[in-house]
């Protein structure tokens, strides 16, 4: 009974759905011109180079465009980090220790991880940095880091992070962030504008605040992801 | 072969596949019973917006919004560029989407510890 | 450095980050901080709001990019008095729970940095004047409000928390595929842009658009069948976090709501309106008729909180410029006035088994300043005089009686009949008969002492001289109401989009 | 273009089956790697619409860290789906008091 | 004028700490009051877009008077009467509160101000009425929901006032009702009339009104039931003859009827009740009904004659009750009881609250030489000498009734004060000199209105005038009947009092023969000696014939309906609160739902 009921609800949000999809034409150019742009897309394109002078258009508007969303978008990562903390929270007696869930790896992953590790962050680190210019950015970059870490943690049981060091890096990366943001309106423009010079398409140092966002970025979301596994993984064995 | 229609084919497969993950998406949260089951449910609506979005962004046999070398001549050579304001956005959905889902995760741990079980139905102490 | 909007957002926000780091050096930081930050935003909020009402509508420009390009803040005079009002309010919640978990180390530190984003993102949501950052807003609301809501690590807590999250979890997936479809349609994600532009966009489409965000938005504010989260996340939470929830939350998605019907799809004409009343109306008499049963003093008051959101959306629904009014009138009152009764009922229900009513006999005596706060908060709320709620309930009646809708008025009077029944009930038991044996009374923190004289001040004050405030709310409801003039101010002039003189035929 | 089409349209059929598979499996060992064989394609996908940077954050969100959450958590709580409750509320609540005390 | 609001909006900030300070703020209330009537300025408050006027004029001064003078003598009542009790500053908070709103809707010129003081003087009482705890607050908030009823008809009709004259103002609703069309003057009119018939505790609105007057304390019922009712009838004075007469009649007529019809089933029925009650409180509660029933047929037939009379009964009754309702709280607080089969013979032991108590019950009774008389007289007459027929009937329901009210005025006498004397009660001693002071001052009024009620008729008068009637006559101490005789209240008084006079002598010493021997535990009947415990006194089962013979009249009390109602609410409220299950997924399952109804008919309803 629920069964047909929900079904027939799907069948009519598919049938919703569909009327207005069809009316979407799949790969058809709504953008406008770029030399005279109707859609904030094509605005995007056209100014990208000359103001910005960044080649990845996706992290000009990520960073730059829209950079108050990702102010907004590392905030979350920020709060589940923390509530993640604040909801997985236990109160440790004396003499306990968070074990490890993960059981102990073979040598083979062990050996393996250990080779890997610092490939992984230096990927990790390349992708951020290069974040302007190629695909990618903080948050893949981010990503791939703690996705380093986590291979670390599930092969050595006793692999542990600095707290400390993590909440460090966590809050040095944001304050970065919003300071930067804020030294905008102190040098007498808004709040996340470039006041940088912006170098040349293409170079490494281009593009003005934006890569130094993006690199803080990067920090942070590596941080909070770790922490985020760290957490997970120390809850203990039920 | 010249009169098939690639692009009916391709909007039919895109769409089709991103409303079909939202549905099985919502299949999955209003039938399942299981609070991880639930979870992947959400996360997998997730996935079918962020398809939907990037496919309305796309533009047939358009490049990348990324400038190489040759810079903005691409532009004015008529090879269009993909909208970049969808990835973007779909690239902020997907690490909010990452955030809520750990917190979910977070939350059916400590409701498994507290009820010993994982079952949607069993859990309703508060009501009325 | 001027004082500018983008302060509300930017300052909390580094507050926030710097909060773990602060908590290494000293664990009584962590406490204080929030209350610099917010008497700081305080203080920018009444320059601002001085300067809004002499030069009007102040626009943020954020990272160079004017609006439609880039994202930019929209501090009109009702976006300016609502986040003012959450400023004031986050203020008096961090009065009241600065000794919050004093016991308790690690989660209490996190509580504050919770809280605190909280409050950044209602305001912000407030402020800004784009759909997408809107959404992003939300879920920094949401990710903060399913947290506290699971604060106190019992079973009840993480089971509202979770039922909060998969329906919040809807709210924001339909909000993002109404952006999608939006997207596709406009190309652009300002709304004041996505208002000139929503002419265009054909009416099956956009009637698709419109219901997605109404059902998403709704979630937020607690309109009928979609707010089964709201009671157990406003009884489960702390306190401090109920009434986070009543004076923050459920304004920014009451907010919502009203700027995406009136100024993005516009309300006249559009049958926006009847619907709102409809389902304002059934959501006030659905909750008042569940809060009648409550035999838990939070769960009443979550219910009852959720009556008058359906109250405030009956007045959005008329929307003429008195409804208008009344409606953010209300709105102001909900949140002082809910406030109070959260804080002075916590602590009567502190040690009481489930929180329930029946073992409040007598109270009155054991606990009186306590006592009375939440009679007058009970007074207040169901609209009598000489309170602060009796204005509000005056206006929206008033505006209902100018449109000839006079069923509605017989409905909100019948229900504020079942409403004055269940508070008088509470209060008529706090006054009577002997406490049980052994109930211990919880001393209230001087902190929160403080706050809840600074509401039940604002309450007489408000309800004998209620011009102290119309004026601010008069301005408020013209702005929400003239999209025009939002329009104008929030694409400027330097648009090549669509000039401004084609948005004002 | 050919190629272009057939893989998108065999993906996209891939896509659906992983995602019925994911919610029709009653091991949510099985589920969530399921989950994660859907982020994958879906990243491809992606990056064959011309989105690279965000098929890299699917690849690295979507199939690595939200699978390792899912995985965590189901090693936390149950595997089975259609596992019966042990207990019933009553218990459970007793239970809960007991850990708490344990703890 | 102004001055005088000053000092009541004033003493909202005094902390009212004890009683003494609340006497001193409502009797220096009252002598500003008293001093500065001849002014005639208006208050003006504005509020954002309307303005608030406050003023006096000669038709709120009968009231403001009335409220003022008794209300101070109480307020020195309950300084004694209150002593001792605990939250004092709550009670007296409330008790101060209730009788400045009073004021304020006497003297309010707009409906808002009205309704907002009108409200105040709700909640302040239901306050009140909790105070004592007595049945878990259900009493408090069955008052509360009556009120609430009634306050919100009244809101509604404010409000739709406003829409159609745009004015709040109570004059301009005066001269716009004859514009209005039928439909909105039978709502405005029907709102008004439930909103004001609620305080004035008409018949199927009355059931809040026994116990809240019995259970509140004796000093605050003394004014809730002689003051604070009558604000129902200040209000239902200004909708009858100012509202409702310029108004095309067909209309008007029909309510005028049903109200007159109301007030007189009222005052009879609540009379039956007064008449078996056991407690003295509730009989004089239930006799409180029964008067208003009176008033407001008399209000409702909207003679010249009949509305004097009305408005005359209104003021007198408020003096014996009040009288009669702290003589009650006087024993009360002395003898620790109130029951009428249990007390008996105190009035040796208070002999004062006695003589106050006596007087109060002739002029409650009707009896001649005292005000009650001159009100029902004029209230016959005004009835017999009415054009329309049906009022003939309505004067045999009041005749029935005021003869009713003749035993259980003598029950309430014999079974407080004379009757057999107990041993129990041997420790009584006299209210002390506060609590008897106001007693004894108010029967003297009582006594000197019936002398001459031409002192009241003057101010009567001049209000009905402003009402809207014309030329209203009135003699200082006599009163003309429709054969146009007069009789002069001189020679009535002289002979009655003399009569009276030698009845009172008589029936003491009567009581005194009887009981100064025998006590309860005394009797022997048929030489078996009763148990202990059992109470044989007359007072038990007083009246019992009279009760078995209108018991098929009360068997089924409005109560009952009025509890069936909530009952069958309460029980259908509580099914549709299932509706919050407790799954979340079932709340994902509403979402999705409307969700989709919203998609399916979202096209027909946005536009």
């Amino acid at each position: 009974m629920r069964k047909l009921l929900v079904l027939f609800l799907l069948a009519v949000i598919a049938f919703s759905l569909y009327k207005p999809l069809s009316t979407i034409e799949f790969g058809a150019d709504r953008m406008g011109s770029i030399e005279n742009p109707t859609t904030v897309g094509a605005y995007y394109l056209s100014k990208t180079p000359s103001e910005l002078s960044v080649a990845n258009v996706i992290t000009a508007i990520v960073v730059n465009y829209r950079g108050f969303d990702t102010l907004g978008e590392v905030s979350v990562l920020f709060l589940a980090a923390t509530g993640l903390g604040s909801i997985l929270y236990r109160r440790r007696k004396e003499g306990e220790h968070s074990i490890s869930i993960s059981k102990p790896s073979s040598q083979l992953l062990q050996a393996g991880s250990k080779l890997i590790y610092p490939a992984i962050l230096v990927l990790g680190a390349y992708v951020f940095i290069h974040g302007h210019l190629t695909p990618g950015g903080g948050f893949q970059g981010g990503a791939i880091i703690a996705t380093g870490i986590l291979l670390m943690m599930m092969s050595y049981k006793d692999f542990h992070l600095n707290h400390t060091v993590l909440t460090w890096i966590e809050s040095l990366a944001g304050i970065t962030f919003a300071t930067i943001g804020i030294a905008g309106l102190i040098v007498g423009k808004t709040f996340l504008e470039n006041f940088m010079p912006i170098g040349t398409l293409n170079d490494l140092f281009s593009g003005g605040i934006i890569p130094i966002i993006y690199i803080a970025v990067g920090f942070k979301v590596a941080a909070e992801l770790a922490g985020v596994l760290d957490t997970l993984l120390s809850i203990k064995e039920k | 072969m010249e009169n098939i229609d690639f692009n009916q084919i391709l909007s039919i497969a895109i769409y089709g596949s991103a409303v079909g993950l939202i549905l099985i998406g919502l299949y999955a949260v209003l039938m399942k019973k299981h609070l991880t089951k639930i979870i992947i449910g959400l996360s997998i609506i997730d996935a079918g917006i962020h398809l939907l979005f990037i496919a309305i962004g796309y533009i047939s046999n358009g490049t990348s919004p990324i400038f190489s070398e040759k810079g903005i001549s691409l532009v004015s050579e008529g090879t269009k560029m993909v909208d970049p304001v969808p990835q973007a956005l779909v690239l902020t959905a997907i690490v909010i989407g990452f955030g809520v889902t750990a917190v979910a995760l977070s939350l059916v741990i400590r409701l498994y510890r507290h009820h010993q079980t994982a079952r949607i139905d069993q859990i309703k102490t508060l009501k009325w | 450095m001027v004082v500018s909007p983008v302060h509300f957002i930017a300052v909390p926000l580094l507050a926030a980050f710097l909060m773990p780091i602060l908590a290494k050096v000293n664990k009584n930081l962590l406490r204080i901080v929030p209350g610099i930050v917010l008497t700081y935003l305080g203080y920018v909020s009444v320059v601002l709001m001085n300067r809004v009402a002499t030069e009007g509508t102040i626009i943020e420009v954020l990272a160079g990019w004017s609006a439609p390009w880039g994202i930019n803040l929209v501090y009109t005079p009702f976006t300016g008095f609502l986040a003012t009002l959450m400023i004031a309010m986050s203020f008096l919640i961090w009065l009241y729970s600065f000794k919050f978990k004093k016991v308790d180390d690690e989660p209490a530190l996190k509580y504050f940095i919770l809280q605190l984003m909280l409050t950044t993102g209602s305001v912000g949501l407030v402020l800004t004047g784009d759909i997408f950052n809107f959404f992003v807003f939300m879920e920094i609301i949401a990710l903060s409000s399913y947290a506290l809501t699971a604060f106190y690590r019992d079973r009840n807590g993480a089971e509202a928390a979770f039922k909060y999250l998969l329906i919040g979890a809807f709210a924001s997936t339909l909000f993002l595929l109404a952006i999608v479809l939006l997207y596709s349609q406009v190309g652009t994600l300002n709304m004041a842009e996505i208002s000139v532009r929503m002419h265009d966009v054909p009416t099956s489409m956009k009637v698709s658009i419109l219901v997605l965000f109404l059902v998403g938005i709704g979630i937020e504010a607690e309109m009928f069948p979609l707010n089964g989260w709201a009671p157990d996340a406003y009884s489960q939470a702390p306190s401090p976090v109920g009434v986070a929830f009543a004076a923050l939350v459920v304004k920014a998605g009451v907010y919502g709501l009203v700027r995406i019907t009136y100024t993005l799809f516009g309300i006249e004409g559009s049958g926006i309106g009847p619907f709102l009343i409809i389902m304002g109306g059934i959501t006030l008499v659905m909750a008042e008729i569940t809060a009648l049963k409550q035999t838990s003093l939070k769960r009443m008051l979550a219910y009852s909180s959720i009556g008058q959101m359906g109250f405030v959306l009956i007045a959005f629904g008329i929307g003429t410029h008195e409804a208008v009014f009344g409606a953010i009138f209300l709105m102001f009152n909900h949140a002082i006035i809910k406030g109070l009764l959260f804080m002075s009922g916590s602590y009567l229900v502190y040690n009481t088994p489930n929180k329930e009513i029946k073992y409040l006999s007598g109270y009155g005596m054991k606990m009186p300043v306590i006592s009375l706060f939440f009679s007058l908060g009970a007074l207040a709320i169901v609209g009598l005089p000489p309170f602060a709620g009796f204005w509000s309930k005056l206006y929206i009646l008033l505006a209902a009686a100018d449109g000839a809708l006079y069923g509605l008025i017989a409905l909100i009077l019948v229900v504020s009949i079942i409403e004055i029944v269940y508070y008088f009930r509470v209060v008529g038991r706090l006054y009577f008969g002997k406490p049980a044996e052994g109930s211990i009374m919880r001393k209230p923190t001087v902190g929160g002492m403080i706050a809840m004289s600074i509401l039940a001040i604002a309450i007489l004050v408000v309800g004998f001289y209620p011009d102290i405030i119309t004026g601010y709310i008069d301005a408020a409801a013209s702005s929400i109401l003239n999209t025009d003039e939002y329009i104008k101010n929030a694409l400027g002039a330097v648009n090549e989009l669509t000039p401004v003189e084609n948005i004002i035929q | 273009m050919i190629l272009f089409t057939i893989s998108i349209v065999v993906l996209a059929v891939i896509l659906i089956g992983v995602a019925v598979y994911a919610v029709m499996q009653k091991d949510l060992l099985f589920a969530v790697i399921a989950t994660g064989i859907m982020s994958l394609i879906l990243s491809v996908l992606f990056f064959l619409m011309q989105a690279p940077d965000v098929a890299l954050t699917e690849a690295a969100i979507g199939i690595a860290l939200t699978t390792i959450i899912f995985v965590i958590t189901i090693r936390n709580t149950s595997r089975r789906e259609d596992e019966v409750p042990i207990l019933k509320e009553s218990d459970a609540s007793e239970m809960d008091d007991k850990q708490k005390a344990k703890i | 004028m102004g001055g005088a609001i000053l000092a009541y909006l004033a003493k909202r900030i005094t902390p009212m700490l004890s009683s003494i300070v609340s006497f001193l703020a409502i009797s220096s209330a009252a002598v500003v009051f008293f001093t500065m009537t001849s002014s005639t300025d208006v208050v003006t408050v504005s509020v954002r877009n309307f303005t608030l006027q406050f003023g006096l004029n000669a038709y709120s001064w009968v009231f403001a008077a009335m409220v003022m003078g008794i209300s101070a003598l109480v307020s020195l009542y309950n300084i004694a009467y209150m002593s001792g009790k605990d939250r004092l500053g709550y009670f007296n908070l409330n008790f101060t509160l209730a009788i400045m709103s009073m004021m304020g809707i006497v003297f309010a010129n707009d409906w808002i101000s009205f309704f907002i003081f009108w409200e105040i003087m709700t909640w302040s009482s239901f306050l009140i009425v909790v105070y004592n705890g007595i049945d878990e607050g259900k009493i408090g908030t069955k008052y509360m929901i009556f009120s609430a009823v009634g306050g919100y008809a009244m809101l509604m009709a404010i409000v739709i006032t406003n829409s159609q004259i745009d004015s709040f103002l109570i004059a301009d609703l005066i001269n716009a009702y004859p514009t209005f069309g039928h439909g909105m003057q039978a709502m405005i009119g029907i709102l008004f009339l439930i909103g004001f018939s609620v305080k004035a505790a008409v018949m199927p609105l009355h059931v809040w009104a026994p116990r809240a007057y019995s259970d509140s304390p004796m000093s605050f019922t003394a004014i809730f039931s002689g003051l604070l009712s009558k604000m129902g009838i200040f209000g239902m004075a200004i909708m009858f003859i100012s509202v409702f007469s310029k108004a095309s009649i067909g209309d008007t007529f029909i309510y005028s009827q049903v109200i007159a019809w109301l007030g007189g089933v009222t005052a009879v029925m609540a009379t039956f009740y007064a008449v078996i009650q056991k407690d003295a409180k509730r009989l004089l509660a239930y006799s409180s009904i029964a008067q208003l029933g009176y008033i407001v047929t008399g209000l409702a037939i909207g003679t010249k004659l009949s509305v004097m009379s009305a408005l005359f009964l209104a003021v007198i009754h408020a003096l014996y009750k009040g009288i009669l309702f702290m003589a009650v709280g006087a024993v009360e607080r002395q003898a620790g009881s109130t029951n009428l089969e249990q007390l008996g013979a105190l009035i040796r032991k208070m002999p004062w609250t006695f003589f106050s108590a006596l007087i109060a019950a002739i002029a409650l009774a009707g009896i001649p030489p005292l005000g009650g008389f001159v009100g029902k007289w004029m209230l016959y007459e005004s009835m017999i000498t009415s054009t329309n027929p049906s009022h003939l009937f309505l004067v045999i329901l009041i005749f029935l009734s005021s003869t009713a009210a003749f035993l259980y005025v003598y029950r309430l006498l014999f079974g407080l004060f004379l009757g057999q004397e107990e041993p129990e009660w041997d420790h009584v001693k006299e209210a002390p000199a506060p609590m008897v002071i106001p007693m004894v001052l108010m029967a003297l009024t009582l006594i000197l209105l019936g002398y001459a009620p031409g002192l009241l008729f003057e101010p009567i008068a001049n209000g009905m005038e402003f009402l809207g009637f014309e030329n209203v006559g009135w003699q200082m101490s006599s009163l003309s009947n429709i054969w146009g005789d007069t009789v002069d209240m001189q020679y009535v008084w002289g002979s009655v009092v003399t009569l009276f006079v030698l009845g009172a002598i008589f029936i003491t010493i009567k009581n005194r023969k009887s009981t100064r021997y025998v006590t309860t535990k005394d009797i022997h009947t048929s030489g078996e000696i009763p148990e202990a415990h059992e109470n044989l006194t007359y007072a038990v089962d007083f009246y019992k014939p009279f009760e078995r013979a209108i018991e098929p009249v009360m068997r089924k009390t409005m109560d009952f309906y009025y509890n069936h109602f909530g009952n069958g609410l309460e029980s259908l409220f509580g099914f549709v609160r299932k509706i919050y299950t407790g799954n979340g997924q079932t709340y994902a399952m509403y979402v999705v739902i409307f969700l989709v109804i919203l998609l399916l008919i979202g096209e027909q309803i946005f536009k």
